[in-house]
């Protein structure tokens, strides 16, 4: 086994046509370098899993054409907004949504990662998930058959993705406290994970998030900016100009296609995108 | 003092916080985690906060636990949205129109389908305030305030905040009617604004408006705290009156 | 809220006749010293819970006629043997044993943690927990209809106890990384930390174990030695020959009786015990 | 070259794990925990031990975690024991005699009711080798070894290993059968030392003794490393030959 250090595209060459993918994260902390790459190297029929409240990671992938499925509790740009290729894509009639709830979710991952066939989860009762989902099923409560109770299938991914502060070179990493990416590392089948820095072993600032043990990471990708134009706290935040260039090209397809251009396809190496990012960055100092 | 909109939702809706609770807010809510800070840094300095997105402040591993601390009946309120809101507090997060070809597809429902049925009391607030948003029936049921579905004590939906008025369920029926008014509007307007009937009879009370004390702390230190949160929303509603 | 810190005695009194007490531990990091006071205190009637394998910390408890039924899947003093006084206990039908397998008993924990009713767990199917627990039920799972599943009832004590190394003066914890503490803290209503230190904030030896936040500890008490006579790894290993001199006393009722006298109830504060722990531990050092 | 009991039966199970599997051991396992250690400081230099108890080497968040991993069908190998074993395989870890007033209470079940079903290969071991101990039935089923309760290509029982013997399930039968025996005993021997017949057919080969490099390897850094765990096993059974 043992964890591999791999370039972005040698990591997106692991992600197949059909596969279910994983994402964590939101306008914060989202795997955007890796989900370029998956862009330029035509990735297609994707079933995209949003682990948690999704972003600009979901709605760009939608954009670009990856994604034929998706599963989600809720996708949304922040304070900026509808994520536009998403509602398009579903008002279109494009795109399957297969809906979930935030905590149902956490729950079947919880159920993925222990190995379980289901979960129960709380609430949802009453609500027309129940309707447009017919794989969450009302039970009876075996201890108290008056009531009943949603069960929800776990969620084994094919891959999950996220982007993570630091990984020491065996593997361990440091990630976002504010996502579920040890749970969803270990329902997932395998683990892609960028990182900010790569250090050495016992150098990893543990304080700074969640600690994950090598034994649930098969891929690390250094990547520095990995976030962008999404936030890395600590190391830079969210980049509002883009988010408005992004939201403008949204609006009509063939600007989207320039800013695909200009911000995923031109970019074939992600260095040179840390570049342009980190050019970006010095101009947001200098405005501030 | 003038004031803002939202500034009046917020200090509103911060009264409605009491010392002592477990207040939690969900993602894209900002009022709500302002009112919660508001509450926190006046009235109720024992309150305890968890703000999603607030990691300064967040002790727990990631969503999950924050998903399962509430599945165990410790928060005491939780504060909600909707597109639409029916009569009786059922909420709309997923779509305008029919599911399968929608009008409007809509973020989705996050973590409604729970927490409205685990916290114990819950606040409904809406931004606008208009006859599509206060619909007869929803076009998609994301959570509901039925308390077929509660446990005794849990999932108590207290009020709907909008910017013109607060609605609160009739102690008996559970149906909606309108509370109080924000000043410059009447019940009527409000009414005529809202797409069921809101039982409206006699004199309706007005929201009081903010303190000159509230809008002081609210401009400086939740605001501050906000800013990391919320930066678009400061910008536009917070201390430029 | 807030996280108190407590003497012994107070934290006993916080246990009540009928309670169920959860507790973590065996010959390694065993809440032995809060144990002792339960003994000392008189408590009686405890539904005791054993987290994992449990060994002396369980026996002792028995042995000295606080528990009226325990649920447990395996008690042991590890490489001392069979528990003497659960053995008896259970063979001459004096207490109730309610069986359960160490993982589904973490799952419990876990739905317990999760407020979920009950949860699904894997194998015990053909075994005879299905016979002697009546809680265990065998029910259809949903998404593959010729496939039973058993689920086990949530777990969610009234108390649990265990020695953790640390907790800073805020109440977080570091805890044993062999021991599920932070699942059971968050299961249990109310969570009672022994630990060998207290330090200040931002002290804390991370690395060391699991993290557990003050959200979940409610009550603290400083203990050096709290785990003695098990180990507290980095600070004292098991002791032999105290194993020895319990063994022994546990073949006589008259001897246990003596035995709980001289190491229990002569000890009303738990600093004297600390110090003569400290003193076999030199002389410990002395005879390696 | 001399050796104990305890190293035959360490020296032979630690031929039977390959280079390259994840190979796990739980509490009160000693000879298996060793059988590990010695098969990847030999042969199976690529081998994952994960030792219950050897916390410089555990990865998981407390033993949870790690039942999760067995859970989701990760670990290769694993050892169980039993106070009594079937001639199916089946094991007894709660009581001797009747349930409700036992003759003789043991430890427990442990986990051995779930990694019986999801680890790919179990083997069972016993330090000792009397009739008593391998009944025709059972006193209490702590883990059935049934194909019924499997998913293909988990739990599959590949050998019993005690000092006397290997018994290994026959092909279609699935039924206990003697494979090998130790040095200085015979077939007959360990049959009536057996409670269920065994099912022999002409000759028996012998188990191999350790090898030379097996008890050094054994001796020096296994022990080392076992030590930390179980001290007084060492202190008994390891290099005092």
């Amino acid at each position: 086994m043992g964890t591999k250090f791999l370039e972005l595209p040698e990591a997106a060459a692991l992600i197949h046509h059909g596969d279910t993918v994983a994402i964590s994260g939101s306008m914060e902390m989202s795997p955007m370098a890796l989900l370029r790459e998956l862009i330029r190297s035509g990735a297609s029929g994707l079933h995209l899993l949003c682990s948690g409240s999704a972003a600009i990671n979901a709605d760009l992938l939608i954009g670009a054409g990856c994604v034929e499925t998706v599963e989600a509790s809720q996708i949304i740009l922040g304070e900026f907004g509808f994520a536009p290729h998403y509602r398009r894509a579903v008002e279109e009639g494009r795109l399957q949504v297969r809906e979930h709830a935030c905590p149902a979710m956490a729950a079947a991952i919880q159920a993925g990662a222990m190995g379980l066939p289901f979960i129960p989860v709380p609430g949802l009762l009453g609500t027309d998930y129940l309707q447009v989902r017919d794989d969450f099923r009302l039970i009876r409560n075996p201890y108290r058959p008056e009531e009943e109770v949603v069960v929800v299938p776990a969620i084994r991914p094919d891959v999950c993705i996220f982007h993570a502060y630091q990984a020491d070179t065996q593997g361990n990493v440091v990630a976002s406290r504010l996502q579920n990416n040890r749970l969803l590392a270990q329902a997932s089948r395998h683990v892609i994970v960028t990182v900010e820095e790569v250090v050495a072993p016992g150098e990893l600032d543990r304080e700074k998030g969640t600690f994950i043990p090598a034994l649930y990471i098969h891929t690390v990708v250094e990547a520095p900016f990995g976030a962008y134009p999404t936030s890395c706290p600590g190391f830079y935040p969210a980049d509002e100009a883009h988010m408005q260039t992004y939201l403008k090209a949204a609006g009509h397809p063939n600007e989207f296609e320039k800013y695909l251009q200009q911000y995923v396809f031109s970019y074939t190496r992600h260095e040179d995108y840390s570049v342009y990012c980190s050019r970006k960055e010095s101009q947001h100092e200098i405005l501030d | 003092m003038k004031y803002s909109t939202e500034e009046f939702m917020i200090c509103a809706l911060a009264r409605e916080l009491h010392d002592g609770e477990t207040i939690a807010v969900g993602n894209s809510s900002p009022v709500p985690a302002a009112a919660a800070l508001l509450a926190k840094e006046t009235h109720a300095p024992r309150a305890q906060t968890y703000i999603m997105g607030y990691e300064r402040e967040w002790p727990f591993e990631g969503t999950k636990e924050f998903f399962d601390y509430i599945q165990r009946g410790l928060v005491d309120v939780f504060f909600l949205s909707g597109a639409q809101i029916d009569c009786w507090g059922n909420i709309n997060l997923h779509v305008i129109g029919d599911y399968a070809r929608p009008k409007v597809r809509l973020p989705g429902g996050a973590g409604s389908s729970m927490v409205y049925y685990r916290c114990k009391r819950i606040f409904l607030f809406k931004t606008d305030h208009h006859a599509k948003g206060f619909p007869e029936r929803l076009d998609f049921v994301s959570s509901s305030a039925s308390p077929d579905f509660r446990q005794e004590g849990a999932g108590r939906l207290e009020a709907v905040y909008t910017p013109l008025a607060v609605l609160r369920p009739a102690p008996l029926t559970r149906r909606l009617q309108l509370s109080a008014i924000a000043p410059g509007t009447t019940a009527e307007e409000v009414q005529g604004k809202t797409g069921f009937d809101l039982g409206i009879e006699g004199d309706v009370p007005r929201i009081e408006a903010p303190s000159p004390q509230q809008l002081d702390v609210l401009r400086s230190k939740v605001k501050a705290a906000l800013q990391e949160i919320y930066p678009a929303f400061v910008k536009g509603g917070i201390g430029n009156g």
